[in-house]
């Protein structure tokens, strides 16, 4: 469905704030850029902008260059329709960055910046680094000065994550580390304010993470397990490592649609049915008889799709207190 | 079924009950892949093939077995029980719950993380998709056979963790699955069967929200229950089967006989079961409870034949008069023929007369009114019906629009109604598997809203 | 808050279908019936009707005298206000038995039922009785000639619900036991389309139930537990006793209001206020000021109220085939 | 906070950060006790004393000792380290996300039943409630002393299996709990303690949807924010936290200075942080982007002196222009001193200003919108500030009202808004703890909607 003719995108611009891309904020699109080349809902691809290149997707074709100079969010024509030309957000950017992985999802990706208590100027490891889709979101959130270290047992994730933080002008904020941190511990000590766990036995990292966090300030650790049995190991681990605060916690998000209500009288129903005699099996979009007065059109929600995520994991935070 | 005489334990005694139920030609049936996800509401007809997640067996195979669990080879079932397949092939049966793509990076029992080549490595096979599908044309050739195939197929399977292997061992089986449940149809089997099929017609109504319906409409023998039924006809199905034959459950619809009501037809309701049935025209409900005058009798007979033509699968009546299954005029019969006027005549008959049965139950007053709206305002309905409803009698309606539950929560609690409870409800199947256990990742999640009211008298009707 | 003054109610009537109480339909109420004193939301009493007796509550005293002869449904005076007599209904008594231990509620016994696939001539078992509030539930459901076998390892308790059954006209249909059955099996053996275990260990019963489940007919096995790991474990001692269709559910339901909407412009909020000013920390029931139009005055659905259970239990349930 | 370089692993190192934060008189806190369910937003000043679920205990006594866990020993605060008190009291300290209510029946390690008696036996207890009340009173008895005393007191302890044993001790313990967390505020700590304080005056925000909202508006350095909070100040506390000083948070009020922000109050923000803090009046909103001209001067005086007087706590703006803390005046001092009104003029002026450069942000174009409404039809902000959204800038609108997000949704999608997402989401905590773990029992189940959009250009209006 999607093709691209550049994968190999050297360029090396945009190390400092306010540089491009992620979080840069100009009026107008440049070479190097990371665009998010939004075709529909659901249906979007990042691509950097680099002149001579092109993309192609299922309903056309679109030269880089139509992009440069483009004001962010132009709608931009293609060889067979349009397409949005989006400023990258971390949002975004867990949608449609490249899976190496299975990821971690927005509504968790934000609800774990906030458990770390992440701001401007913290720091923090995360261990595994995986697809990046966290450790994007964490690297905006401690700039302009804090810092993210990510831990990965695969030196090809690591690589390429490197690759992706140096063309998102995130490089400066961000060491990637192939580590165990079961094993061999955290890249640093006694410096973080918040330590993040994703990884298949996070009880095994629990120590490493104290060592991990600033002995002055205190910290946060934040562990993602889908499976309840890595929730009690590491809730205990926690607990013996001396945490406060242990707590458990999921979410799970329910999309919406807005809808028209269906509503007729039962002299309605009676005479014309309710239009899903004529057309079965087809879907929402049928049109409620009422006899031809259009009376009161009101709207309504429905959860949409009927099938959605119901689980990704569980989240379990605690507090290190400040220790002396 | 047989009550047992309570006092004494029962060890080793002879079946009390030997009418074990028997898959018979032109019956309803459940079908469901063992581990699958999708179980399918099916007619078994001499001569037609069952399709179930890619798996195709022939119905009449089936014919004379009990319902159960069946093996297919070869298009053809054969019978088989679960002692007999653990015993053969080991391990657990059965895999339901299990999230199909729940795969994704994870650790041993060691608790070291799976370097991510080894996953890739799972694509690495030797044996084709082709290879694959040939092996199972063949006869005898078990899933559990074609699964041992593709490990020793595997290049990375030797490698891998034994908590790996054991997922892909768990995963490729559930693809390659060859046996199959053959059930009953009960409500349960329906409304989960019904609501995956299609839940916009079945109004997303779930199986917790249908139960709670019957909870709070306090539906039981005896009971005169009134149903306006939109939704496939659930409600009037499991109606029907509480009052087990004594009460009423008066069922409003649309034309002149009933339909729309799939699940009802499925659920084969025996005659004792059946005269607890009253189909009721909403014609009649909006000419103030009367039937209608015959309005031309050319045009009523050739509605009436259409409808033996037609609706003879659908209609749920015919069996009160008859105690064997009726047998259908095939195509041949001609809308002219004289006999065939009879029959038509006397269906029409009998339908006025339960119909009229039906009308005098309203009279007499409602114990029940429950609601399952997928279009019409329930407030459409509480305006003709509550009236006929008797005092301490629940009213029970259910949508999956919110306005519609709104706006009867404010129509009966301007008609003083008490105990009014508005409610929906969160529905989620956990996977239960050592190690592994969490709810599914992905799963239907519509569903509705429940109100229930309980009329009362004696109040001062509130102004507003 | 509630005193009543006849526990003892040695009434011998109603043992017949159609009798009073729960299973009949009379239009009047009688001495010897159940009636439940519905005073207000969440707050509603059960008695027995006796000449002679009286019920004091909150609001008033109520001599059961004035209930004899009216219609079931009536508005009833006290002597500081009103109730409603109701009939008895699974579900209203489930909110207002006798609680003598923990009991199962209307959505989770509603939920039952169905997967046990209870109808009328049913047979079931169940372990333990405690209150009695999935029992009754169970015995109106196999009406009107299955049968309940409820087990409780107390005796008090086995007498009480004996005692309750006969009040409510279903002694034909149940027969309490006081046996363990973990240890010492269910009453019955091949017997039973389903059984029910709301024990500490099901695991423990789940050999017994199989032995209680009827092998020409089968049966579905239903087993509650608020943790998880009772679930695990029974989950896999069903799978090794040879159920299929292994599946656990949990339901949790939310109890909504509709209340009216509150909906003003950036204008009137900013002449007005929203109203919280005045009347910090009030409740729900503040007006929003609008500039005296009152317009469009639409409604909503809010949560309410908005601390609510969310969990009781996981249901876990599975299919016994028929056996030869 | 310090960035440390790459390249080494820093064992052994001094810390690097030595501000520990410590305590300090009239600072914020959240307070909470060790295993408790409530926490508390209190400001710390000498002479009061803080109650937290029944504790008591006087907040001079915290002061200079750094944020953390504390024993109240007879009303006094004593620093203490979770290793310390595991040490000697054993067993965790931490007890919070467990059910107080889950009693019950409950069977011990060898799955037998406990019979009921057992758990009436509970009430047996030779201690009353005075006794426990007047030990608790006398200096260093500590709640583990208090549970040991019951334990002994409790006739049917020694008969109990060890789960009930375990069980009983653990209740006991929470209920005499004399430990204290004492907490800088962080916005996840202040949003939980709004939320239970009073739901509907935060709007029922909980942190997960807050977290969504800035996530979903991609707020973060450098970028335009407009802000629009009747949720006590949780949006605008979190968005200028994210802003780190660089970018505006444009806050928009009612009246003459930022209210009903308390949340904003106790974070404290640095200078640096508050640089990025721009209130501006609504009434310049409503007025095409402009500040009003002078109505009044009596008038406007009068407000500005009330506002020194009675939202000095209340001002956030204030810390801009002075790095201390400001010296209140206290009740003496009188409305027409001259001083005082000089002061007054000049934070007046200082207002203006900061309100002229948050207009002129506004007018550069906005990076995102977020609008936290409660009563407010998001669509009456949208039509006055969706045109100051630059091309490719996000608008989130958060309601516990699903009606004014399904209007903002439509309005929305009438202008070409793309990537439109509504949705809202379940949150329930899990108790952990051995055998026991499932969800809380009983939970807070309020929360909102969540409607998130982006602006794009060359779109076509739709026509409605």
């Amino acid at each position: 469905m999607l093709k691209t003719e550049s994968t190999d995108s050297s360029s090396q611009k945009g190390a400092g704030i306010g540089g491009p891309s992620f979080v840069g904020l100009s009026e107008l699109i440049e070479e190097g850029d990371t665009v998010i080349v939004y075709v529909s809902f659901g249906s979007m691809y990042p691509i950097v902008v680099k002149r001579g290149m092109s993309i192609t997707m299922k309903f056309g074709q679109l030269r880089h260059e139509f992009l440069i100079g483009k004001q962010w969010g132009s709608r931009v024509t293609t060889t067979a329709g349009f397409i949005h030309a989006l400023r990258p957000t971390s949002d975004l950017w867990t949608r449609c960055l490249p899976k190496r992985t299975q990821i971690l999802y927005t509504p968790d990706v934000s609800l774990i910046l906030s458990l770390l208590d992440v701001r401007g100027g913290s720091v923090v490891a995360e261990s595994g680094t995986g697809s990046g889709s966290l450790s994007h979101a964490l690297a905006i959130g401690v700039l302009p000065d804090g810092h993210v270290y990510t831990h990965d047992i695969d030196e090809t994730r690591t690589r390429k994550i490197e690759a992706e933080f140096k063309e998102h002008g995130l490089s400066h904020v961000t060491t990637p580390v192939v580590q165990n941190v079961c094993v061999e511990g955290f890249f640093v000590e006694n410096s973080c304010d918040g330590v993040f766990l994703d990884v298949p036995c996070p009880w095994e990292a629990v120590e490493n993470a104290v060592r991990a966090l600033s002995k002055p300030r205190g910290g946060r650790l934040v562990s993602f397990s889908p499976c309840i049995e890595q929730v009690q190991r590491t809730a205990s681990a926690m607990r013996e490592a001396g945490f406060v605060e242990v707590e458990c916690i999921e979410i799970v998000p329910r999309q919406l649609m807005v809808v028209d209500e269906r509503k007729q009288s039962l002299g309605e129903f009676n005479l014309h049915g309710d239009g899903e005699e004529c057309a079965p099996g087809k879907g929402r979009k049928r049109k409620t008889p009422c006899g031809g007065k259009d009376e009161d059109g009101g709207t309504t929600t429905i959860v949409s799709p009927s099938t959605q995520p119901t689980h990704t994991g569980y989240l379990i935070s605690a507090t290190m207190l400040p220790r002396l | 079924m047989t009550t047992i005489e309570s006092g004494t334990s029962l060890e080793s005694a002879a079946p009390l009950d030997a009418s074990m139920p028997v898959i018979t030609e032109g019956c309803y049936a459940v079908v469901r892949k063992v581990g699958g996800e999708h179980q399918r509401v099916v007619r078994l007809t001499a001569n037609s093939n069952v399709l179930v997640e890619k798996l195709r067996f022939e119905a009449e195979s089936a014919f004379g077995h009990p319902f159960g669990l069946f093996e297919v080879i070869g298009k053809r079932l054969v019978p088989a029980t679960v002692e007999d397949l653990r015993k053969r092939d080991g391990g657990d049966i059965d895999m339901a719950a299990v999230d199909a793509e729940n795969i994704g990076v994870c650790g041993n029992e060691n608790g070291e993380v799976i370097a991510p080549s080894a996953i890739e490595a799972e694509t690495r096979q030797a044996l084709t998709e082709e290879q694959i599908s040939e092996m199972k044309k063949g006869e005898g050739v078990s899933a559990k056979d074609v699964v041992s195939k593709l490990v020793s197929g595997s290049a990375s399977f030797a490698s891998r963790t034994s908590h790996a292997k054991n997922k892909y061992i768990r995963r490729k089986t559930k693809k390659h699955q060859d046996r199959v449940l053959i059930l009953k149809p009960t409500i349960r089997l329906l409304c989960e069967a019904y609501l995956r099929k299609d839940h916009d017609r079945a109004g997303c109504l779930r199986i917790d929200q249908l139960s709670l319906m019957l909870h709070q409409g306090a539906v039981h023998i005896g009971r005169k229950v009134l149903v306006f039924d939109q939704v496939l006809g659930l409600i009037t199905s499991a109606v029907t089967e509480r009052l087990a034959g004594a009460g009423s459950c008066i069922h409003l619809h649309r034309g002149t006989v009933a339909q729309s009501i799939p699940c009802f037809n499925s659920m084969e309701f025996s005659p004792e079961i059946l005269s607890a049935f009253y189909p009721v025209r909403i014609d009649c409900i909006l000419n103030g409870f009367q039937q209608p005058a015959e309005e031309g009798a050319e045009k009523d007979v050739k509605m009436e034949t259409e409808e033996v033509e037609n609706e003879a699968d659908e209609s749920p009546t015919e069996k009160l008069s008859q105690q064997q299954p009726v047998q259908h005029g095939g195509d041949g019969r001609r809308r002219n023929d004289p006999e065939w006027a009879a029959v038509a005549a006397q269906k029409k008959a009998e339908r006025l007369q339960r119909e009229a049965a039906g009308l005098a139950a309203i009279e007499q007053g409602l114990d029940t009114i429950l609601i399952g709206s997928r279009s019409v305002d329930p407030c459409s309905l509480l305006s003709l019906l509550y009236s006929k409803l008797r005092p301490s009698g629940n009213v029970v309606v259910y949508s999956p629009t919110i306005q519609h539950c709104m706006r009867a929560q404010q129509w009966l609690r301007e008609r003083g109604a008490i105990h009014v409870v508005l409610s929906d409800q969160m529905y989620r199947v956990q996977q239960v598997l050592p190690s592994r256990t969490h709810p599914l990742m992905s799963q239907m999640v519509v569903g509705g809203y429940v109100l229930a009211a309980i009329k009362v008298i004696g109040t001062p009707e509130k102004k507003e």
